[in-house]
């Protein structure tokens, strides 16, 4: 993409008077850190950057910006934020459209085709972070990385994403300002992640989660960077009635996890972020992308794509799948 | 204090020595490197920088049993803490930060919990030779061998282990151990010097604290929480993976008819964190969350006493999701003085 | 704030029910270990008075404040005990039953098993009972006046009987005339009364009783409210013509341009009329109607040189620039009475209706045989050739009834009769023909039906066991072709004219009335009643009834059965003034609700809307419950993300302690 | 499990059909096992799909949800959601090990006494070869 156009569009979507403030991305403290970036002027928008490590589903900021209680007879403020969404993200967007989460007028969506993101770890991992800020970007066939100066060719199979390599919507189906063309989309790879948890017999399932949920710090990075996670009050913290205890063990991260997945099914557009922010590195986007499937499989339904959707879970269709019935 | 040597080659005995007490030390799982408890024939995983997670826990569980109790009953039923354990391949910050929440739990109130699991645990540090990318503990008064906190400090010379004891726990870890164990030299003396020496110089990062803590009060209403703020999630993966942060949250848990009243690991991020039953916050954003956790750790507690809270071990930078890095903001803190 | 719970357990023996297989004094003594439990009694019969009298006692001495019942199951007692706990002071939802006897004593043999069981739902119910909370039935004023949607023989008799009963009645009706189907019929079955004759006056009476407000040519558009309070919307279609003016006289529709030119829909289209029209004769109001579709100044803008009709019309009452009308009102409880649709005998293409002239449907014979009918009475048809009168007449029964493959399962309850009253209409006119009914079964179930079915058997009508496959042309006649299964031989008869027996369907616009207020169809179609047996007039909406053939086939006579039975039932909020709204209905917590609707678009009734809330300063969207319209059925509460609407006695804080009490018991 | 090894069952009933069914049952004198203990509710609808999750966590090695057949809900379309609800959480259970046979739903109307019986004997097979649930238990841990 051309950083010069999207900083130019960005100026002038923050200039807007209706706008109050543009989300996008641009580099972080060190190494291949991207951080989130508020923009609110054209000097911010100068730091603007799309670059293949703009993994990060920006469109949670939506609903996750307070709206803090006004002095009496103040009026809040109803302008509009500027997103940047990739293809993955715009269906954040539109499935909050479908819940209400956000009006449709309240944001000015600008949409960035997606050629497929870096995995931060496998990038770490081959070619460890230093200190200075480095920097990525994609060529005809992969990414170049360039690291203290010093430039690395890297295939695209190599470092890409696994959303990425399964994703089928890499164009942001939803968009007020589209910056360059719409990519190809490429043929969605088998997920061999819930691949291997499926072709397990029952028991070693329970055992697989077992380990896996035995990690969890309950840290609610997971939820709290899910864009469709918006509830003021979460049941999960709730206390009367206590739907999870608080108590950090395995049960309790079991039930937070099923409860968690369970009410992300049919909502949940696959951006990964909750298994890209757990610190215990717990494969939730297994537990997630499983369910997409089912209700894509199973219920013709995938969510995300239309605004006008009845929503999934508020929804039936009266020759929905009834063979578990006794 | 003695200070002993411990050949590699006999590592595998001088732990199996170990593991007739309850033995935690890093190991790998799950493809990661944390605090664990150590099983009979099961080795530490000391080549790697630190864990994810702090081993704070063992001295303040991430969830803790206070007692127990019936629905509508009268009687109460304490647990029982008498196991000692061993922290083995504890980091110098790691310990360090075990000294600064000592303060806090001792400080008003003696939390019995706390102080009895405390009494019960020897820590067995190791010297950092290969500190991380986000390290920066000599900012914060802390370095890649210091002492405080542990009962013993392991550095790796090589092909030994230099042991030295801090405190008599670690003297009589010495004591019990002494005949896997060696007399040391000069010689060794100096290469952990140079070892020690080595690791300083490749801290890369650094802030320096002057100023700070007497500084923050005055930048209450300054911008820069705005900025520093805005990506927050809210999650709790930098006070959780801290080793200093020590904010609980006590529950009555119930099922069916039996309930007992826990503790658990809270953190100033969280949206509930000082929500009143009334439903007024008086941190209502995550503004108002992240002052209040830099300035926790850098103003209250100095206040208080007398140390910052925070050893500098970077956890926070390195597993922030959206790149919020605690050295940048006191860069911001220390422009804006 | 609430008081401690304090819980006392009645363990009923139920005779020796329970007692037979339930250990109920291990029970008792369990029971009183319980959290809260401060009482804990045995007793032979606790529905009796003197088991009532128990529980009031220690209430009152003892100071309890939530009751547990453990006896039969709560669809049996419930209501007693809640009734006896509230005359002693407690409120009525401070009760929670187990059920000990319908799914324990009753189906477990050994003593051990049973008494567990009987430990653990108690237990379950200490859990729940400790945290309910106490309701309050609602009462709320009921609009004294009533909606009746269609004005047929059901619509015109409820509306009749609630007038009569002193209420405010709105009858509205799409067409121009009251009267509906029946006033189409030339006789009825079995008495052979006129049709038109008995009609009328009911007819009359409905336009001029002082409690019935007339809205011919009308359609509601919207409804909103619950029962008590229903707010209605009517659209009064543009007649063209001033209702006050116009006399009746009918000379405008004499000289319209497209005079005689218009099927005319009365007469099933055999007959013809103007633009400007009355649809028949006796109609209500006898106010003239102009048809848009048609008429040439409205369709086209020109008609000659000035309108005709309004040329002529000496009352003036000829108003092109008419507008349709919006009447606004308030009611508490509505009859949909809009009846049924002939089934259409194009959908059996093997009769030839489209193709034969001289097959025509029962419908059409009405009319012919009619004396105000098209021919005047005279039985004439023509074969494609010319017009005769015919000497072989065949009726084909159960057409578009008993027949999956037109998706119509059910029975039509009325063709046996009518084709019967055909024929021996037919026969008294044409006492020479040759009259056959090909039939499959022949349900003569009416008072005085299988008495006149054997008086027509005896007028020499042939009835023919079999459904004629296929009819066909040959040479001027039509051919039936037919099995008799009785004798099993093939029949092909030679025929003048086919009178194909249709069945009745529901309505083709039945779902925007649907719509309007929230019904449901059952299996076959029409609108879907409460209960098969035991609430034949409700609907799901409470204070909507449904009266006629919109529920099911339906004869006359029982047609007005039931639109007495549903002007009953709504003259009972009505006469009440008050309707009384169930207490256990859901309730959201707007301070956590996040506003995405589910509950919205999941609640069959509708009793949940959005609504905006200032939230210190900010307007929020929140699901809000009309506690009138809630039925308590929890479908939105399982799908809240937030659990923000939880049905009142059934909370997840409730329900969860319940399900904790069964676990922990081993 | 109990001390005798028998498996611990909540079922769901919605009032109108199959807590209904499952009194004409006792009315009928059908005898069947007493693992399963009833919790009634109004409709299927209301059964929050984390309710089972809850239920095998606090003590229950099975599951069972019963209402009205399709199309005969008492409020006209709660057991469609139900039903879709609970399909998908059953996929989820699935796919995190809880073995399939620990949660059941069925149709039961109110005058399907027998079949309640058999739906009652099936569930507690069923639970009973799945065996005890321990692993999944709240107090398992620290308690």
């Amino acid at each position: 993409m051309d950083l010069e156009k999207l900083r130019e569009t960005a100026a002038e979507v923050v200039a807007r008077e209706d706008v109050k403030y543009l989300i996008g991305w641009k580099n972080g403290s060190y190494g291949y850190r991207v951080a989130p970036a508020f923009i609110e002027d054209a000097e911010g928008a100068a730091e603007l950057i799309f670059s293949p490590l703009c993994i990060s589903n920006l469109s949670t900021y939506l609903t996750l910006v307070e709206k803090l209680p006004l002095p009496r007879g103040q009026e809040p403020d109803t302008r509009k934020i500027a997103l940047m969404v990739k293809g993955c993200d715009s269906r954040a967007v539109t499935q909050l459209l479908v819940e209400k989460g956000i009006e449709r007028d309240g944001v000015v969506v600008i949409g960035c085709p997606c050629p497929g993101m870096i995995d931060y770890d496998l990038l770490a991992e081959k070619y460890p972070e230093t200190e200075g800020l480095s920097e990525v970007k994609w060529t005809d066939d992969g990414f170049l990385v360039i690291r203290d100066g010093e430039e690395t060719n890297v295939t695209r199979d190599e470092l890409l994403a696994e959303k990425c390599r399964l994703c089928r919507y890499p164009n942001p189906l939803i968009s007020d300002i589209m910056l360059g063309e719409p990519v190809e989309t490429w043929e969605p790879a088998e997920d061999k992640g819930v691949e291997e948890v499926d072709k397990k017999d029952v028991n070693g399932r329970w055992a697989y989660w077992e380990e896996q949920f035995s990690n969890c710090i309950r840290c609610y990075s997971c939820r709290n960077v899910c864009p469709l996670c918006y509830c003021q009050d979460c049941i999960l913290d709730r206390l009367n009635p206590t739907w999870v205890n608080r108590a950090v063990n395995f049960s309790e991260n079991t039930a937070f996890n099923i409860a968690r997945a369970f009410h992300l099914a049919g909502r949940c557009i696959e951006c990964g972020e909750c298994e890209r922010v757990c610190p215990a590195n717990i494969p939730l986007g297994r537990l997630n992308r499983k369910m997409a499937r089912e209700v894509r499989d199973k219920y013709g339904f995938e969510p995300g794509l239309d605004p006008e959707a009845e929503p999934f879970q508020a929804s039936y269709k009266p020759d929905d799948p009834e063979d578990f019935i006794l | 204090m003695s200070a002993m040597l411990l050949n590699k080659e006999k590592w595998p005995d001088f732990v199996g020595k170990l593991t007739g007490k309850q033995l935690w030390a890093p190991q790998i799982k799950d493809e990661q490197l944390r605090f664990a408890p150590v099983a009979e024939g099961e080795e530490p995983a000391l080549d790697y920088k630190n864990t994810r997670v702090p081993p704070k826990n063992v001295v303040f569980p991430q969830t803790e049993t206070l007692f127990r109790f019936q629905v509508d009953g009268e009687e109460v039923d304490e647990p029982k803490l008498d196991e000692e354990v061993v922290l083995l391949g504890v980091r110098p910050c790691d310990a360090r930060s075990m000294v600064i929440v000592d303060k806090l739990f001792s400080w008003d109130y003696d939390d019995p919990y706390y102080a009895r699991r405390r009494e019960l645990v020897t820590m067995v540090g190791l010297a950092c030779s290969e500190p991380g990318l986000n390290c920066f503990c000599p900012s914060v008064g802390g370095g890649p061998a210091s002492t405080e906190g542990l009962d013993l400090l392991m550095v790796d010379l090589g092909e030994n282990y230099l042991l030295e004891a801090i405190t008599e726990k670690g003297e009589a870890l010495i004591n019990e151990t002494k005949e896997l164990l060696e007399e040391t030299r000069d010689a060794n003396l100096e290469q952990k010097e140079k070892v020690i020496n080595e690791a300083a110089q490749k801290i890369k990062r650094s802030i320096d604290p002057e100023g700070i803590p007497v500084g923050l009060p005055g930048l209450w209403e300054d911008s820069l929480w705005q900025r520093v703020s805005a990506s927050c999630l809210g999650c709790g993966t930098c006070t959780f993976l801290c080793p200093t942060c020590h904010c609980f949250d006590i529950q009555d848990e119930t099922e069916g008819f039996e309930s007992r009243r826990c503790r658990t690991w809270d953190s100033c991020m969280f949206e509930e964190y000082t929500l009143h039953t009334s439903g007024h916050n008086p941190r209502p954003s995550r503004l108002e969350r992240t002052r209040n956790r830099i300035n926790h750790k850098y103003n209250y507690y100095v206040d208080k006493f007398d140390v910052i809270a925070c050893v500098g071990c970077g956890r926070c930078i390195n597993l922030c999701p959206v790149n919020i890095d605690i050295v940048e903001i006191l860069k911001q803190v220390k422009e804006a003085l | 704030m609430t008081d401690k719970p304090k819980v006392g357990v009645y363990i009923c023996h139920c005779g020796i029910n329970i007692s037979s297989t339930v250990d109920v004094e291990a029970v008792e003594e369990f029971a009183l270990k319980l959290p809260s439990v401060k009482v804990a009694r045995t007793y032979s019969y606790m529905c009796s008075d003197p088991g009532q009298a128990l529980i009031k006692e220690d209430i009152k001495e003892q100071g309890l404040n939530r009751i547990v019942v453990a006896s039969c199951s709560p669809r049996m007692h419930e209501p007693t005990f809640r009734k006896a706990i509230q005359e002693a002071g407690l409120n009525p939802y401070f009760l929670e039953m187990a059920n000990i006897r319908e799914q324990c004593s009753w189906v477990h043999e050994e003593t051990e098993e049973a008494t567990a069981k009987a430990k653990k739902l108690i237990t379950a119910s200490v859990a729940k009972v400790r945290l309910l909370e106490a309701l309050e039935a609602k009462e709320v004023d009921a609009e004294p006046a009533a909606l009746v949607i269609g004005a047929g023989i059901a619509g015109i008799q409820a509306a009749l009987d609630i007038a009569d009963a002193g209420f405010k009645t709105y009858l509205v009706e799409k067409t121009p005339s009251v009267g509906g189907r029946m006033a189409q019929l030339d006789k009825t079955f079995p008495t052979l009364d006129c049709s038109a004759c008995i009609l009328t006056p009911k007819m009359v009476d409905c336009a001029s009783h002082p409690n019935i407000e007339l809205l011919s040519y009308s359609e509601v558009e919207e409804i909103g409210g619950y029962i008590g309070n229903f707010d209605v919307k009517v659209r009064k279609k543009a007649r063209y013509v001033d209702f006050d003016k116009c006399t009746g006289c009918g000379e405008c529709a004499a000289e319209c341009r497209v005079a005689n030119r218009i099927p005319n829909e009365f007469d099933q289209g055999m007959g013809k009329r103007s633009a400007i029209y009355l649809p028949f004769p006796q109609a209500v109001p006898a106010k003239y109607t102009i048809d848009p579709e048609n008429c040439l100044y409205l369709s086209k803008g020109k008609c000659g040189k000035s309108p005709k009709c309004q040329d002529v019309c000496g009352a003036e009452a000829i108003n092109f620039e008419q507008e349709d009308e919006i009447v606004e009102f308030k009611v508490g409880a509505i009859i949909v009475a809009t009846g049924f649709d002939p089934f259409d005998a194009s959908r059996k293409p093997e009769y030839g209706y489209d193709d034969y002239p001289n097959v025509i449907t029962g419908m059409e014979m009405e009319r012919l045989v009619s004396a105000s009918g098209p021919t005047g009475g005279k039985v004439m048809i023509s074969n494609g050739e010319e017009e005769i009168e015919p000497k072989e007449i065949a009726f084909i029964k159960c057409v578009g009834s008993r027949d999956e493959s037109v998706g119509n399962e059910y029975c039509s309850r009325v063709c046996c009769m009518y084709t019967a009253k055909q024929a021996h209409l037919i026969r008294d006119k044409l006492p020479d023909a040759n009259i056959r009914i090909y039939y499959m079964d022949v349900r003569a179930f009416g008072k005085g039906y299988e008495e006149f079915y054997d008086r027509v058997r005896r007028e020499n009508v042939r009835y023919i066991r079999g459904n004629p496959s296929e009819i066909f042309k040959r040479g001027n006649k039509l051919v039936v072709k037919a099995e008799n299964t009785l004798t099993s031989t093939p029949v092909e008869d030679e025929v003048d004219m086919v009178v194909l027996g249709v069945g009745l369907e529901p309505r083709a616009e039945m779902r925007k009335v649907m719509d309007l207020l929230r019904l449901s169809q059952s299996p076959d179609k029409f609108f879907l009643e409460a209960h098969p047996k035991l609430r034949p007039v409700d609907t799901a909406t409470d204070g909507v009834f449904l009266a006629g053939c919109c529920q099911g086939p339906k004869d006359i006579p029982d047609t007005v059965a039931q639109a007495k039975g549903a002007a009953s039932s709504a003259l009972i909020p009505l006469a009440r003034g008050k309707v009384t709204i169930d207490a256990q209905v859901a309730e959201v917590n707007e301070a956590t609700c996040r506003g995405c609707g589910f509950c919205v678009e999941i609640c069959p009734y509708t009793a949940i809307e959005m609504t905006t809330v200032n939230r210190f300063g900010h307007e929020v969207e929140v699901a809000r419950v009309n506690e009138a319209l809630c039925k308590g059925c929890g479908s939105c509460s399982a799908a809240c993300l937030s659990d923000s609407i939880q049905p009142k006695s059934f909370r997840d804080r409730q329900i969860l302690p319940q399900i904790a009490a069964l676990g922990v018991l081993k | 499990m109990s001390a005798n090894n028998e498996p611990n069952i909540v079922a769901f009933l919605c009032n109108w059909c199959s807590y209904a069914g499952a009194d004409l049952a006792g009315t009928s004198r059908v005898h069947y096992p007493s693992n399963v203990q009833v919790i009634r509710v109004m409709c299927t609808g209301r059964v929050n799909p984390l309710y089972v999750m809850n239920a095998l966590q606090q003590g229950a090695d099975g599951v069972l949800v019963s209402g009205c057949h399709p199309g005969d809900c008492h409020y006209m379309e709660g057991n469609y959601y139900a039903r879709r609800r609970l399909g998908m959480l059953k996929d989820l259970m699935e796919f995190v090990g809880v073995d399939p046979r620990r949660f059941h739903m069925s149709w039961v109307s109110a005058s399907e006494g027998h079949k309640w019986k058999e739906v009652v004997e099936k569930t507690v097979e069923d639970a009973r070869e799945a065996g005890s649930f321990e692993g999944f238990r709240r107090r398992q841990i620290d308690w």
